[in-house]
C-alpha cells in the first residue's frame, strides 16, 4: 500500500512550539507526515477547525499546548483547549471518525524528545488506523 | 498604511533559503520554488544561499520595489533567529511587516527529516503554501497606542515597598504608598542587627521611613488596604479603603497623656505579645507618621483619651474612608508572616511561655525592646542563660512547609552570637540540619559564630520540648553525627520558623496575578522576569516573591521600580496590533466570550462585545467560545485558520 | 441514622483480659442512653496493621468484621462501628482508610472473598469510643453523680488512637479529647509531658525491659506532675503500665485505670467496678463524695 | 529471572522511597524504642539507601513498636516505621523466626493482645 498519512499539528508557540524548534537544533530526526503550525495559543484552536481538517483530507490533528497546570502564557489556554477537546473527541464518533485521531499533548518547552516520540508515535497508530472511511468498513 | 503598496489584489513573494547545505542538502530547493510559484497570489519565488547576508536581504527587498510585491514569505530558519532581519527588510522597502512572515523549513524539516528528502521536500512545500495563504488575508493594522499615567501604586511599606517607593519618587514619579498597618517600616523595624554586617536595624531603616514620610512625591495611606483594581498597564483604577487613625497626625504633639488616661490595655503586637499597649498608643518611637493611633477594635469609646489630649488631636467619630486613584503601574510588596508555631504543639509554642519564635527572641535583643535588651525567660523574667535554636522548624517538611526558608540559618546565627554577646556566660545550642548560607559574607559570618565558646551546633532534630516540674523547659533530639540522643535542660526555646507570603486571596484576585503552590507572588520567568508577572504593570518586590532577606528584597525592589520606570517614562505605550476584533454584524451579545477572556479584555456594549486593544494579550482563547465566528484574532481569523488547512491539504 | 446507634466491635483483649473495661464502659452507655450492641460475629482484627504492601491477607480478618457491622448495620440504621480498644481501632480504621483509597486493594481482597458470596461496599465508620463520649459531653456533665474533688488525674492516650495523622482521632502532638472529657466529668487533669508517648506496645514480649522502662516513665511524670490516677483507654498499655508499676522498687502512690471505670465512679454506677479501684477512689475523694 | 535483592524487595514491599531521606534524624529524635536501639531509625534508613544487605541482622527492626511517631513526623515522608516492617518481613519470610516462645510463657497474665500482635510481628 502506498498510501502515506498527513497529519496537521498546531502548536502553542510558546512551548510546543519552541520544543519543535529545539527538536531540529538538536536533530531529534521524527515522521515528516506531519506539518506543524504555530498558533500563539492551543486555546485559538476550536473543533471547528478540527473538522474542517478532517473534511480537508487531514489523517490526524495533533495539538501542542503547556503543560498544565501552571506552564500555559495565557494562564489558562491550555485548560480551555483540555476541555474542548475532551468533548470533541466524544463527538467525533458521530461523525465517523475514530477519536484517536486527535491527540493532545503538553509541554515545558524544553521536551523535544517528547514532541518528537509522541509525534512519530501519533503517525504510527494514524498508519495503523489507515485512511478514514467515514465510520464504513471497506 | 504606508505609501506606494497596493494591497487590493495579493501579490506575495516567496523566497526559500539553502542556508548552506543545511536546507539544500535534505529539501529540494528549487523543487520548492517551482510549486511556490504555482500558489495563489505568489507571483514571484526565488532561492538563495544564505538569505539572511547581505545580499539575501537584498534580494528581497528588489523584488518587493520591482515586482511590487505586497506579502514576503521567507521560509528558512525560525522566527526567533532571523524575523527582525527580514522584518527590518521589508520594512525598509516600505512594506510593512504584518504582511511579512517567516516560516522554518530547517528546524522544522530539514534537521529533523534528514532521513526522507522526498518527503522532507513535499512538507517543505506544505510549509511555504500554508504561509502564503496566511499571508494573503493579513491586514496591516496601525499600532495600538495609550496614554500612560505617569504615577505609581506601591502596595506594602516595608523595605521592599519603601525602597521602590523612594526609587520612583527620586526619579520624578509621584508615588501612592499603601500600608495596612498605621505605620510603615515592617518587619525590619521589628529586628535587632542585621546579619552578616551585624548593624542595628532600626539605624538603617528609620532614616529611609522619615525619606518616605516627607517626601514631596510619595503620598502615603496607613491603615490602608487597596480594595478594588481595575484598567490595565499604563492606567490602572484602584480603590483604597482607609482606616480610621481618630487621631489626627497633624496634630499629635506625641505627649502620651491619651495612652496614660486610657484604661484598655491589649497585647502589643509590635514586640509579638511581649508586652502590652493601650487602646490608643504610638506604635512605636519612630513611628511613621509619628503619631498615637486608636485601636478601633478594643477601644471602648470612653473618651477619657479626648479630656486629656492638649490638642484636640483625637476625633472618636472619625469614619473609614474610600479613596480612588489612577495610576501606570502597581508594586506589589506585601513582604511576609511567619509560619504559625501553634502548629508544632511537639515544640510547645503557644503552651510554654518559654517557647518563643525567631521574630520574639529579636525584640529581646534590642534596647528599646520590653526588656530593655536583657535576655529572660518569659515565665519569670529570670536571665536565660541557656537558650536552644531550632532551625528547619517546619521549612523542609512536607508536612508544613517543603520549602527552604532560606534566611534562617543565618538569622540564627546572628540571634545566637547576639545573645552570645549580651550573656558571656551563656549557651546557646543549634539544632540543623544544614546550615545554608548563599551570600555575600554569609559563610564568614556562620564560621565567626562558630568561634564562639559557648556556641554548639548540633547536627540533628529536636523530637519534643516539654517543661518539667521545675518550668524548665527539657529539649530532646538526636546528634546524627555522633548517634546519640541528646537531652538539654533551657531556659528558653527559640523556633526559628520560615516565612509564609503575606498576601491575602482578596488582592491577588483584584490584581489577577498568579500565586505559585505556597501562595508567594508568581514571577513571570525565574531569571529572566524576576520581578514582572504576568499582568503587564504590575511588579512584585521583596520577600511577597519568596524568602529573601533585605538585601535581596531591596535589591528587587529596586529592580521593580526600574522596570515600573521603563513604563512610566513613556508618554504612550504601543504594542503589536494582533488582538481580537469583533464583527458588530455576527455578534449577537451573547456574552460567551466575555466569560472565557482570561485578561477580561471583553465588556459587552450596547448588546455587542467590545475588545479592549490594550487588555488583550492576543491568545484567541475568545475566539472559539463563540458561537456565530463574530470574535477573531487579527491576521489568525477563523477564515486563515481554514485557508491554512486548505493549503496544506492542496499540494498534490 | 440514629445518633446514638453504635455497633461494637469487642476484640480479644476486651473480652478476656479487661473485663472491668468493658462492663464499666457499657454501664456508661446505658447512662448516657446509647444503644451499643456488640456485633454477632467477629474476627480478631489481627491487633497489628499489616504495613507491607503486598501483606493483603493480613487485612482479610478486619475486612470479614466490617462486612459484618455492614450487614447488622442496616438492620439498626448505623454505620458506626465502635471498639474500645484502641488497637482494634487502629487496624479496623486503617483497613478501612486503604481500601477507600486504594481500588486495586479493594479489588484485591474482593477476589478473595467472592468464593465466600460476600462484597465490602466502604460504609462502615470506624469510631472510638473516645470520640464517642467527646460527642456526647453534655449528657455526661448530666449524668455525674459524684464530685471529683481530691483526684487529679493523667490522661494517657498512647499512640494508637492517634497515629498515623490519616487515622487519628486527634492531634497526635497535643491531643486534648480527654481533657475535654475530664473537663464534663468535672475532674482535675495535670499536664505532663508523655501522654502520648508508647509504652512500649507489644515489645514487652520481645524486650521487657525497654518496655518497662518507657511505661516507668509515662507514670512518673504522671506522679512528678501531681497526679493520683494514670488514666488509659488500651488494654495493652494498661498491662505493660502495670508491669512496669508492679517491677518498681518505690511505687509512687498513683492508681492506673480505665477511663470508663473512672466515668462509671463518678457517675454512681459501683456495680462493675473492680473492689480496689473503687476503696482507691472512696479514700481519695473522702467524705464530700456524695453529690449534695 | 534475575533474583530480586534484599533491599529492592525492602524497598518494594515498604512502597516507600529510602532515597528522599536527608538525614535529618527525627524519626530517631521521636522514637520512643531509640534508646534501646543497636542501630538508631535514621542510621538504618541510610543503610537501606546505600544498598547494605546487612540491614536483616539489625536487632533495633524488632525493637520497633511501630508506633507510626517517626512515619507521622518524617519531614520527606520517608516512612522509616514501615520500611523497618519490611525488613522484619523479608527475614520472617525466611523463616526466621523472633519469637522465643518460653520467654512468652514466662511473661506472666499477657494479655491476648500483646500476644497476637507478639506472633504478628514476631513470627512468619
Ligand atoms: C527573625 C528574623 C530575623 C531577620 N533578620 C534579618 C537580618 O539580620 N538580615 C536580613 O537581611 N534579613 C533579616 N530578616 C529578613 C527580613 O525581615 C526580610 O527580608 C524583610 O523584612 C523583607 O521585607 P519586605 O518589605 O519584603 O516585607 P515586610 O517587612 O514583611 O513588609 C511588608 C509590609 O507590607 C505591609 N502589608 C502587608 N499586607 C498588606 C496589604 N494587604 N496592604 C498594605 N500593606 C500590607 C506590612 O504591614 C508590612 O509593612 C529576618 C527575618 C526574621 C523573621
Ligand atoms: C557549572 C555552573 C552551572 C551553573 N548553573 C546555573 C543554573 O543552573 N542556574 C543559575 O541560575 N545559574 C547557574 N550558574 C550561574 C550562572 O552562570 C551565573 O549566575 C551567571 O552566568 C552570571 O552572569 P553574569 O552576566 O554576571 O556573568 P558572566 O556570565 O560571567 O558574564 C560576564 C561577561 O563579561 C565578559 N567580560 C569579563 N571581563 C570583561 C572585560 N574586562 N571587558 C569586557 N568584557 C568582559 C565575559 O567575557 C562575559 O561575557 C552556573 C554556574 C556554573 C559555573
Ligand atoms: S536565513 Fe536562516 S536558514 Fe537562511 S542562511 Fe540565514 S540562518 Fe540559514
Ligand atoms: S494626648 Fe493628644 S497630642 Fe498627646 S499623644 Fe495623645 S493624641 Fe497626641
Ligand atoms: S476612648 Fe478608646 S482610646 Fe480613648 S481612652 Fe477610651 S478606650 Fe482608650
Ligand atoms: S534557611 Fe536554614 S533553617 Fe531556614 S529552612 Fe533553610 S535550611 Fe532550614
Ligand atoms: S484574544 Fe485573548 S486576551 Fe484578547 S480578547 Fe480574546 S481571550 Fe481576551
Ligand atoms: S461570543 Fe461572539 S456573539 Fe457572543 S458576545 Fe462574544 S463576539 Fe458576540
Ligand atoms: S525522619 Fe525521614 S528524612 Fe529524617 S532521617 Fe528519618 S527517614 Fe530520613
Ligand atoms: S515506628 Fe518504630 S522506629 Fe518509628 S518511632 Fe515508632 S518505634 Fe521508633
Amino acid at each position: 500500500m502506498d498510501w502515506e498519512p498527513w497529519l496537521i499539528g498546531f502548536l502553542s508557540k510558546w512551548t510546543a512550539g519552541i520544543a519543535a524548534e529545539s527538536a531540529g537544533v538538536n536533530r531529534v530526526r521524527y515522521s515528516p507526515n506531519i506539518v506543524l503550525i504555530n498558533v500563539p495559543c492551543c486555546g485559538l484552536i476550536s473543533p471547528i477547525h478540527v473538522v474542517d481538517a478532517f473534511l480537508q483530507g487531514a489523517d490526524g490533528v495533533y495539538i501542542g499546548g503547556a503543560l498544565p497546570p501552571a506552564n500555559c502564557h495565557y494562564k489558562v489556554g491550555n485548560f480551555k483547549a483540555f476541555k474542548r477537546f475532551y468533548l470533541l473527541k466524544k463527538l467525533m464518533k458521530q461523525f465517523g471518525i475514530e477519536p484517536e485521531r486527535i491527540r493532545l499533548e503538553w509541554f515545558v518547552s524544553p521536551q523535544y524528545r517528547k514532541l518528537a516520540k509522541t509525534i512519530d508515535d501519533f503517525v504510527d497508530e494514524i498508519k495503523k488506523l489507515g485512511p478514514i472511511t467515514g465510520g464504513v468498513e471497506e | 498604511m504606508l505609501d506606494g503598496i497596493d494591497y487590493s489584489e495579493p501579490r506575495i513573494g516567496v523566497f526559500v533559503c539553502h542556508c548552506g547545505t543545511n536546507i539544500a542538502a535534505v529539501v529540494d530547493v528549487k523543487k520548492v520554488v517551482e510549486e511556490a510559484k504555482k500558489l495563489p497570489g505568489v507571483v514571484h519565488a526565488e532561492d538563495y544561499m544564505y538569505m539572511c547576508s547581505g545580499i539575501g536581504q537584498q534580494l528581497i527587498i528588489n523584488a518587493i520595489r520591482e515586482k511590487k510585491l505586497n506579502g514576503v514569505v521567507v521560509a528558512a530558519c525560525t522566527p526567533s533567529l532571523h524575523y527582525e532581519t527580514f522584518a527590518r527588510a521589508v520594512e525598509s522597502a516600505g512594506l510593512s511587516r504584518q504582511r511579512y512572515k517567516i516560516v522554518s523549513i530547517r528546524e522544522y524539516c530539514s534537521w529533523v527529516h534528514f532521513h526522507d528528502r522526498k518527503r522532507a521536500t513535499e512538507k517543505a512545500i506544505r510549509i511555504v503554501a500554508a504561509a502564503v495563504a496566511e499571508i494573503r488575508d493579513n491586514k496591516v493594522y496601525e499600532p495600538i497606542r495609550r496614554k500612560v499615567i505617569k504615577k505609581a501604586l506601591v502596595i506594602g511599606g516595608g523595605i521592599a515597598g519603601m525602597t521602590a517607593a523612594l526609587d520612583l519618587a527620586n526619579a520624578g514619579i509621584p508615588v501612592i504608598l499603601v500600608e495596612k498597618e498605621p505605620t510603615i517600616g515592617g518587619k525590619m523595624i521589628q529586628l535587632s542587627v542585621t546579619f552578616p554586617t551585624l548593624d542595628c536595624a532600626q539605624c538603617t531603616i528609620t532614616p529611609r521611613m522619615a525619606e518616605v514620610g516627607k517626601h514631596p512625591n510619595i503620598k502615603l495611606y496607613t491603615l490602608s488596604e487597596v480594595i478594588d483594581v481595575s484598567g490595565h498597564i499604563g492606567n490602572f483604577h484602584v480603590k483604597i479603603r482607609k482606616k480610621p487613625r481618630m487621631v489626627d497626625p497633624e496634630e499629635c504633639r506625641l505627649c502620651g497623656w491619651c495612652a496614660n488616661a486610657c484604661p484598655v490595655e491589649v497585647i502589643n503586637e509590635f514586640t509579638r505579645g511581649l508586652s502590652k499597649r493601650k487602646a490608643i498608643y504610638l506604635p512605636f518611637p519612630q513611628a511613621v507618621p509619628a503619631s498615637f493611633v486608636i485601636d478601633e477594635e478594643h477601644c471602648t469609646r470612653c473618651g477619657m483619651c479626648v479630656k486629656v489630649c492638649p490638642v484636640n488631636a483625637i476625633n472618636l467619630d472619625e469614619k473609614e474612608e474610600i479613596i480612588e486613584e489612577d495610576v501606570g503601574a502597581i508594586i506589589l510588596a506585601t513582604g511576609y508572616d511567619l509560619y504559625d508555631g501553634r502548629k508544632l504543639p511537639e515544640y510547645g509554642y503557644g503552651i510554654y511561655k518559654n517557647v518563643i519564635d525567631s521574630l520574639q527572641f529579636e525584640q529581646l535583643i534590642v534596647p528599646s525592646g520590653p526588656t530593655k535588651g536583657r535576655i529572660v525567660r518569659i515565665s519569670d523574667g529570670k536571665p536565660a542563660k541557656r537558650v536552644v535554636f531550632i532551625q528547619c522548624a517546619g521549612q523542609r517538611d512536607v508536612n508544613h512547609l517543603p520549602y527552604c526558608s532560606k534566611i534562617c540559618c543565618m538569622y540564627v546565627a546572628k540571634e545566637a552570637l547576639m545573645f552570645k554577646s549580651k550573656v558571656p556566660d551563656g549557651e546557646a545550642y543549634i539544632f540543623y540540619i544544614d546550615v545554608r548560607t548563599a551570600g555575600k559574607g554569609y559563610e564568614e559570618f556562620y564560621k565567626k559564630v562558630q568561634e564562639i565558646p559557648g556556641v554548639k551546633y548540633i547536627r540533628g532534630r529536636v523530637g519534643k520540648v516539654w517543661e518539667d516540674e521545675n518550668g524548665d523547659l527539657i529539649v530532646t533530639g538526636i546528634d546524627t553525627l555522633t548517634g546519640e540522643t541528646v537531652k538539654i535542660r533551657a531556659d528558653l526555646v527559640v523556633l526559628a520558623l520560615g516565612m509564609i507570603p503575606n498576601l491575602d486571596k482578596r488582592l491577588v484576585e483584584k490584581l489577577k496575578i498568579s500565586t505559585d503552590e505556597y501562595g508567594f507572588a508568581q514571577e513571570v520567568h525565574p531569571k529572566l522576569k524576576p520581578v514582572e508577572t504576568e499582568i503587564g504593570g504590575v511588579y512584585i518586590a521583596g520577600a511577597v516573591q519568596g524568602p529573601k532577606d533585605i538585601s535581596e528584597s531591596v535589591a528587587q525592589a529596586s529592580a521593580a521600580a526600574s522596570k515600573a520606570l521603563q513604563l512610566l517614562t513613556k508618554d504612550e505605550i504601543e504594542k503589536e496590533p494582533l488582538i481580537a476584533e469583533v464583527d458588530r454584524e455576527r455578534c449577537d451579545g451573547c456574552g460567551l466570550c466575555v466569560a472565557t477572556c482570561p485578561y477580561s479584555a471583553i465588556k459587552l456594549e450596547d448588546g455587542y462585545a467590545r475588545v479592549d486593544e490594550i487588555a488583550c494579550e492576543g491568545c484567541g482563547m475568545c475566539v472559539p467560545s463563540c458561537p456565530t465566528g463574530a470574535i477573531n484574532l487579527r491576521n489568525m481569523t477563523n477564515k486563515q485558520i481554514h485557508e491554512i488547512i486548505k493549503a496544506v491539504y492542496g499540494v498534490r | 441514622m440514629a445518633e446514638e446507634n453504635y455497633l461494637y466491635f469487642p476484640g480479644c483483649s476486651v473480652k478476656r483480659d479487661a473485663r472491668s473495661y468493658e462492663k464499666t464502659a457499657f454501664d456508661v452507655f446505658e447512662a448516657l442512653k446509647l444503644n451499643v450492641k456488640e456485633l454477632d460475629r467477629w474476627w480478631c482484627c489481627g491487633a497489628t496493621f499489616g504495613l507491607a504492601v503486598d501483606d493483603v491477607a493480613k487485612h482479610l480478618g478486619a475486612v470479614r468484621s466490617l462486612i459484618q457491622a455492614e450487614i447488622e448495620g442496616a438492620g439498626m440504621k448505623t454505620n458506626k462501628l465502635l471498639t474500645l480498644c484502641p488497637m482494634c481501632f487502629n487496624v479496623l480504621k486503617r483497613v478501612n482508610y486503604l481500601l477507600r483509597r486504594d481500588p486495586e486493594k479493594l479489588e484485591n481482597i474482593r477476589r478473595y472473598l467472592r468464593d465466600e458470596n460476600l462484597d465490602y461496599n466502604l460504609s462502615v465508620e470506624v469510631v472510638h469510643v473516645l470520640e464517642v463520649l467527646d460527642r456526647f459531653r453534655d449528657r455526661i456533665k448530666k449524668a455525674v453523680k459524684r464530685r471529683g474533688d481530691g483526684l487529679k488525674v493523667a490522661p494517657y492516650y498512647g499512640c494508637t488512637p492517634l497515629r498515623p495523622k490519616e487515622i487519628g482521632i486527634d492531634n497526635p502532638e497535643s491531643p486534648s479529647i480527654m481533657e475535654r472529657i475530664f473537663e464534663s466529668l468535672g475532674v482535675e487533669y495535670v499536664r505532663y509531658p508523655f501522654k502520648t508517648e508508647c509504652c512500649g506496645a507489644y515489645v514487652s514480649v520481645y524486650n521487657r525491659k525497654a518496655a518497662i522502662a518507657k511505661s516507668s516513665m509515662i507514670i512518673i511524670g504522671a506522679f512528678k506532675a501531681g497526679a493520683n490516677l494514670l488514666v488509659t483507654v488500651c488494654p495493652l498499655c494498661h498491662y505493660n503500665l502495670m508491669l512496669a508499676y508492679n517491677s518498681m522498687k518505690n511505687k509512687p502512690p498513683i492508681k492506673i485505670i480505665y477511663l470508663t471505670e473512672l466515668m462509671a465512679y463518678l457517675m454512681g454506677l459501683d456495680r462493675n467496678i473492680p473492689p480496689d479501684i473503687k476503696s482507691f477512689l472512696d479514700s481519695h475523694i473522702g467524705s464530700r463524695g456524695e453529690n449534695g | 529471572m534475575v533474583e530480586e535483592s534484599v533491599i529492592d524487595k525492602i524497598i518494594r514491599i515498604s512502597g516507600r522511597n529510602p532515597n528522599l531521606c536527608y538525614q535529618c534524624g527525627m524519626c530517631t529524635a521521636v522514637c520512643p524504642m531509640a534508646e534501646f536501639m543497636d542501630v538508631k531509625p535514621h542510621q538504618i534508613v541510610r543503610l537501606v539507601q546505600m544498598g547494605r544487605e546487612d540491614v536483616l541482622n539489625i536487632d533495633a527492626v524488632w525493637v520497633c513498636a511501630s508506633c507510626m511517631a517517626c512515619v507521622d513526623r518524617c519531614p520527606r515522608d520517608v516512612g522509616p516505621g514501615i520500611i523497618f516492617e519490611a525488613i522484619r518481613l523479608v527475614s520472617l519470610r525466611r523463616g526466621i523466626d523472633k519469637l522465643d516462645y518460653k520467654a512468652v510463657e514466662e511473661i506472666e497474665a499477657a494479655p491476648t493482645l500483646a500476644l497476637v500482635t507478639a506472633s504478628r510481628k514476631y513470627t512468619g
